[in-house]
């Protein structure tokens, strides 16, 4: 008789049971251990690929010995990014702030116009295709109008973030407020709930894995729109974005400073994301899958 | 027209006898129109074909740039503004220039007529659409002490322009001033030329590298792009034809007023003496210098190195 | 014994004197798009204040008869009434309540929350909901889990939890599918007890139940259905004239058992 | 007593049991009426309202005399899209297969990108950063490079599309398959399933409404990347697409035409979208909340 | 009356001769990381050919032992062995199979899909795969419901097809948490007698069953193993030694009877 005896949690299998972390007999000193060491576990990996990719690329470009011009090395875009570091701060700085005011403009509008064609078919059928004419319609061709209408700089800028962030959240939150579990839809409905009431207590809540997830689109899009929008639509001189700085480095020719901006304009993006990412951790943890610690 | 040669360079070649024999591809710096007339009319006219040359010409456009395709040895020569090879330069991309199509450049600020501006001293206050970081402007901003002037961002599009009197945009002498016409727009054009800063125009150019390797190649290309120009300027409109067959929404009566319009700024100036295409170093250091002093050179450049006129003989 | 059996037509037409008629079914049908025949031809009549029981063998329309009851799926054939008006109009008196056969609990709240439910939807203020969300919760052994979420309960708890909301709104008409399927027997005779004693002191609460357990439907209704599948029919209804309160006596009397007799073999039938 | 007779399948309240339909009880020929008039409820809502959009903006905009270079009218664009029509049809075509191609990479690289990233905790620490970099870093940034390693032209214009679409079918697939229900999982791995099974017969179906939310909002993305691939990477010529046409039309000051290019971007993005739209009726609408009849 | 009560701890210490043992817990112990403790110092040893009911109130921890044998949770004390091996290698032998609490349907593939699943994740052909999927459905009575979706069924249709997707592997090990307490009187009984007889046709198969009906579990297995709440603990191991096959007369007769009054009585404590 080949019994073996598993003594408690110390069975390496893999734990389905997302309910279970480290199992809460270990003892409290072994717990803070266990958050540095799941800390490390965290960041090492992401760290160990960046080191592979940022240190081959300047491997392979020393070794191929590609022209700066063409493809600079970190080592060079680093440089480029102290030796303008002010400037690079403020268009930075100009970016974020264009690109946070079209994010929560998308946000808002995003979720409410999708509340509205939740709440009415006709309604749906009718406004959506406009929805998808605003996100598909080539922002160059509008972007004149946008800059009579609205003025040139950050207006305009602002409205083209939005416009290109928008549709995300938009087309996201209606497919998550259509997919409301049946069952829950009777109970609001025995219960006599008003469509608000269903709306506000149920559909949403139930759609926010959907927001979220349009949410994680749409900040980093958020980021290309000001960008977008400095390129087409921004105002030059001391104040401009990275939309602007990267034109300008673009016709100057000077390669390493661009990626530097562009290069930026990703960090943000991700800064963007890992924000949403923990507000989706905040808001979904306790009960849906997605989130759920394993 | 598309398509990149990547063995060109390989083929090139001096068989026996002394006639070169090489795959070459020339890179202009926007789609097909008048202002490339001169190569294409040494394409049409078979005078590559005669020194030896199996050219293909490819357009650019908005983002391609013409100074990293040759600089990647995607193509073999290429087309740019003069103050562009120089920041080129500074930028480690070892260009040298061979031919300016534009002794004066055709670049410059389309004004409204009624709007009095006769010079940049009378841009005070007004919106000036610009390509961000174009090097003319840095100079006229500084000489004409043009900080007040609100800067935006040119795109390509007119309507801001039409849309307020007040504005002036940048564009070319050969071609905005046709297009407002077309609109009933009444429109005055500064030159920047006149006003100080000319870089030698739609300036051809190779590599360090590649002249050194390929000389000959380089002086076929040179003469019988030269050729080119003669022949566009007393037959523009059978090549424009064949410009439109490239860009087929080009009418023929923009390519002529185009084509009309550049002459003088081709042929003129020292041209006249020492042929189409000519440069000197006196207009190389002039510009140098002007760009050195506005800040976007970070140190004055030998200028003998940013150019040959070994193949002007006249 | 006093028993007494009456088949559908006749049922139908002789609701229980005095009282009310609640629910009416009148050669109610209902076919599914997928061509189902789910029920034919029911015939019933509730009267104010009945405990009526739902027996029947897996998949013979029990839930399909409560579902056209609260309106969440239309019938196809016959007439069918809700407290006197038609059922998609009788939800809006807010006097119905119901337990789904599968606890449908927002897995995002807690249980007090997930409790109160009704009476939020209503507008009821928070102190009175909270006070009726305790005694409910209280009711069903679950006081102590009032903060915790849906997916930290046992299969039976949420289950307990989806009874306890639908008794804090104090319902005119009660709908239960299988409530007590998934408890232990104590556990289940405790809620029955509850039912009970909840359902008499107000005597104007109708219950509509659904189970499985022949004993438990003699223990807790005044007449049982008994239903046959394929299409699913009433086969017949019997009355259970025993006095109330009912408690251990009942249920090791003779007649307990003689109903339970005679409600097995119509199902076996 | 006011008892009141509820005939059958004539009740008007509110259907929430979207099992039946209007009834199967109903004669064949009615039903073909249902039909009939379904589609006509379809169609006609949207049409009203494309009427009331288009004819306002010619009311408005001959009433209030807006310049046709700022705002053309709607039968000026109608005019300048009949007097190009050729051409537009050529630009069309050349942008429909450039989207198409970018899309379809889009597609198969971000599904198959998810369900790598979802096998391994790891692996999607260490790269779904690099993923949300292409998506931030600004095209006009690299755009030289792409021009210069993949040639001007369709590749370099597949491969813009590409960047542009392929996020958002990325991030919602990786969400989707993230979002599996626990019991499911657990049924898998209780069945000794493989993580390829697992993915292929559980993860993979479960995410299909986010996989499906993400197609719809790529799809329109995607003829926006070709443009704007034109736009920046493209070659001009008599095979230029509508991006190119853009540009043209733009320094041409030929506004109408400008804006009947922008239209016809618009609505390729419709078309695709609506493809999309039944693409996902016909995956979901069998038990899918979000796609089934009501 | 033969009837024997072992307390667990020299239950845990004597398997029963001969056969060898295929499951024990020693001391083990559950809690839950919001600190619940869902069970506590339980000891068992499951022989091979057993067929053990559990039974107890609704949240003792049933669920959560069947959880940790299965190796879907990790037990947090004690020690556990499941076919000689710990929980997460035992399931590597394909010989463990189950039926959960809530039906685990796929929602988008039909009913022949969802019973063959086990058969297809092993590879084995579709040919084979359709002959036991359709042998299986016949046994829970839905044959004709073969190219059905989930959705279309009633909540004890779902549940039959649980059993059917359990039963189709033909597994060493079955664990069955409540899986005929969605089901009516007739249905139950079937399944109970074909549940019997396919037990009894293999003798190698081992069957742990969690139920609320004490009926049931007197009815079906070899040992009924008492839980008693708040911690979970288990109370008592009652010993069913009567002979199969088992039949109505086993139902009606006295011992029937002790036994159930036994185990309720434990159950009450
Ligand atoms: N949405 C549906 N579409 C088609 N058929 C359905 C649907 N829902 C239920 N049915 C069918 O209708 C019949 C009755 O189902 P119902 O749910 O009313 O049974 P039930 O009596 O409640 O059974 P159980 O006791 O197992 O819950 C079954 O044959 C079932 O397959
Ligand atoms: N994920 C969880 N997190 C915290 N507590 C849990 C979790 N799952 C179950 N519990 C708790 O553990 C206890 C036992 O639960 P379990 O599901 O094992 O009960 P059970 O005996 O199966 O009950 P039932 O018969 O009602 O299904 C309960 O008190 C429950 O609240
Ligand atoms: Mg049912
Ligand atoms: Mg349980």
């Amino acid at each position: 008789m080949a019994k073996q005896w598993v003594p408690a949690a110390a069975d390496s299998g893999r734990r389905l049971d997302t309910k279970t972390n480290s199992g809460s007999s270990v003892r409290n000193s072994q717990k803070t251990e266990n958050i540095l060491l799941k800390t490390f576990r965290s960041v090492f990996p992401p760290f160990v690929v960046f080191l592979i990719v940022v240190g081959g690329w300047e491997l392979v470009a020393r070794a191929a010995d590609i022209k700066p011009y063409l493809l600079p090395k970190p080592t060079d875009i680093v440089k480029a990014a102290a030796d303008n570091w002010s400037n690079l701060m403020v268009s930075v700085g100009t970016t974020v702030s264009e690109a946070v005011f079209g994010f929560l403009a998308s946000v808002v509008l995003g979720v409410v116009l999708a509340v509205l064609l939740a709440m009415n078919k006709m309604i749906e059928k009718s406004v959506y295709p406009y929805a998808i004419i605003l996100q598909t319609i080539p922002i160059v061709a509008i972007a004149p109008i946008i800059v009579i209408w609205f003025g040139a700089g950050l207006n305009a800028i602002v409205i083209i973030s939005f416009l290109i962030s928008f549709f995300p959240i938009l087309s996201n939150t209606l497919i998550g407020l259509n997919s409301t579990d049946q069952n829950m839809k009777n109970l609001f409905y025995l219960y006599n709930a008003t469509k608000l009431q269903t709306i506000i207590r149920l559909r949403i809540p139930a759609a926010l894995p959907y927001i979220v997830a349009g949410l994680k689109i749409s900040c980093s899009m958020s980021v290309i729109g000001a960008i977008v929008g400095e390129y087409i639509a921004g105002i030059g001189g001391g104040k401009g974005g990275l939309g602007y700085a990267i034109t300008v480095a673009s016709t100057r020719l000077q390669t390493a400073y661009l990626f530097a901006c562009g290069l930026s304009a990703a960090v943000l993006g991700i800064v963007f994301f890992l924000l949403i990412n923990q507000l989706s951790k905040w808001l979904l943890s306790s009960w849906h899958e997605s989130e759920m610690r394993n | 027209a598309c398509g990149n040669n990547n063995n060109s360079a390989v083929s090139a070649g001096t068989p026996e006898g002394g006639k070169v024999s090489a795959k070459v591809t020339t890179v202009t710096n926007w789609f097909a129109q008048a202002e490339h007339g001169g190569v294409y009319a040494a394409l049409e006219e078979g005078f590559y074909k005669d020194a030896g040359l199996d050219m293909t010409i490819t357009p650019g456009g908005p983002q391609i740039s013409a100074t990293q395709i040759v600089a990647s040895g995607k193509a073999e020569f290429g087309m740019a503004q003069a103050d562009e090879i120089l920041l080129a330069r500074q930028n480690g991309i070892p260009l040298v220039a061979l031919f300016a199509s534009f002794q004066t450049n055709p670049q410059g600020l389309v004004v409204h007529k009624d709007a009095g501006i006769a010079s940049p001293d009378n841009l005070h206050g007004k919106s000036v659409y610009v390509s961000s970081g174009a090097g003319y402007w840095e100079y006229l901003k500084k000489a004409y002490s043009l900080s007040d002037v609100k800067q935006m961002a040119y795109t390509g599009s007119a309507a801001p322009f039409l849309a307020d009197s007040n504005v002036v945009l940048q564009g070319y002498v050969t071609s905005e001033p046709f297009e407002m016409k077309n609109q009933n727009v009444d429109v005055d054009f500064l030159l920047n030329a006149d006003f100080g800063y000319n870089p030698y125009g739609n300036v051809l150019f190779t590599t360090e590298d590649y002249l050194k390797k390929h000389g000959d190649v380089v002086k076929a290309f040179v003469e019988a792009t030269a050729k080119g120009f003669e022949a566009y300027k007393t037959d523009y409109k059978t090549i424009n034809e064949a410009i439109q067959k490239e860009s087929p929404d080009m009418t023929t009566e923009k390519l002529t007023y185009a084509s009309e319009t550049m002459m003088p700024l081709v042929f003129d100036g020292d041209a006249k003496e020492h042929g189409v295409g000519y440069m000197s170093k006196e207009r190389w250091e002039t510009l140098a210098k002007q760009m050195t002093d506005t800040g976007l050179l970070d140190k004055m450049p030998d200028v003998s190195e940013v150019y040959t006129d070994e193949y002007f003989t006249k | 014994m006093s028993m007494t059996t009456t088949n559908e037509l006749t049922t139908a037409a002789i609701p229980a004197s005095g009282s009310s008629v609640l629910v009416s079914l009148n050669q109610v049908g209902k076919v599914y798009p997928n061509g189902t025949v789910a029920v034919q031809n029911a015939n019933l009549a509730v009267t104010e204040g009945e405990f009526l029981c739902f027996v029947g063998p897996s998949g013979c329309g029990k839930s399909t008869i409560f579902n056209m009851i609260t309106g969440l799926t239309s019938h196809t054939e016959g007439g069918l009434s809700v407290l006197g008006t038609t059922p998609f109009q009788a939800r809006r008196h807010n006097e119905i309540a119901f337990v789904f056969q599968e606890h449908t609990l927002l897995p995002w709240t807690n249980l007090l929350e997930n409790v109160t439910l009704p009476l939020k939807l209503r507008g009821i203020p928070r102190k009175t909901r909270i006070e009726e969300g305790q005694r409910v919760l209280e009711l069903v052994g679950l006081k102590d889990y009032m903060k915790v979420l849906p997916r930290q309960l046992s299969g039976g708890m949420k289950m307990r939890v989806s009874i306890a909301r639908a008794l804090i709104s104090r319902p005119k008409l009660l709908l239960m599918d299988e409530p007590f399927g998934a408890l232990d027997e104590i556990t289940r005779q405790t809620l029955q007890d509850e039912l009970l004693r909840i359902w008499q002191q107000d005597k104007q609460m109708t219950v509509l139940f659904i189970t499985h357990n022949v004993f438990e439907a003699v223990f807790l209704s005044t007449r049982v259905v008994v239903m046959t599948p394929r299409p699913g029919k009433i086969a017949q209804v019997v009355d259970i004239p025993q006095p109330f309160p009912r408690n251990e006596t009942f249920r090791t009397a003779h007649e307990f058992s003689d109903y339970v007799r005679l409600i097995s073999g119509a199902l076996q039938h």
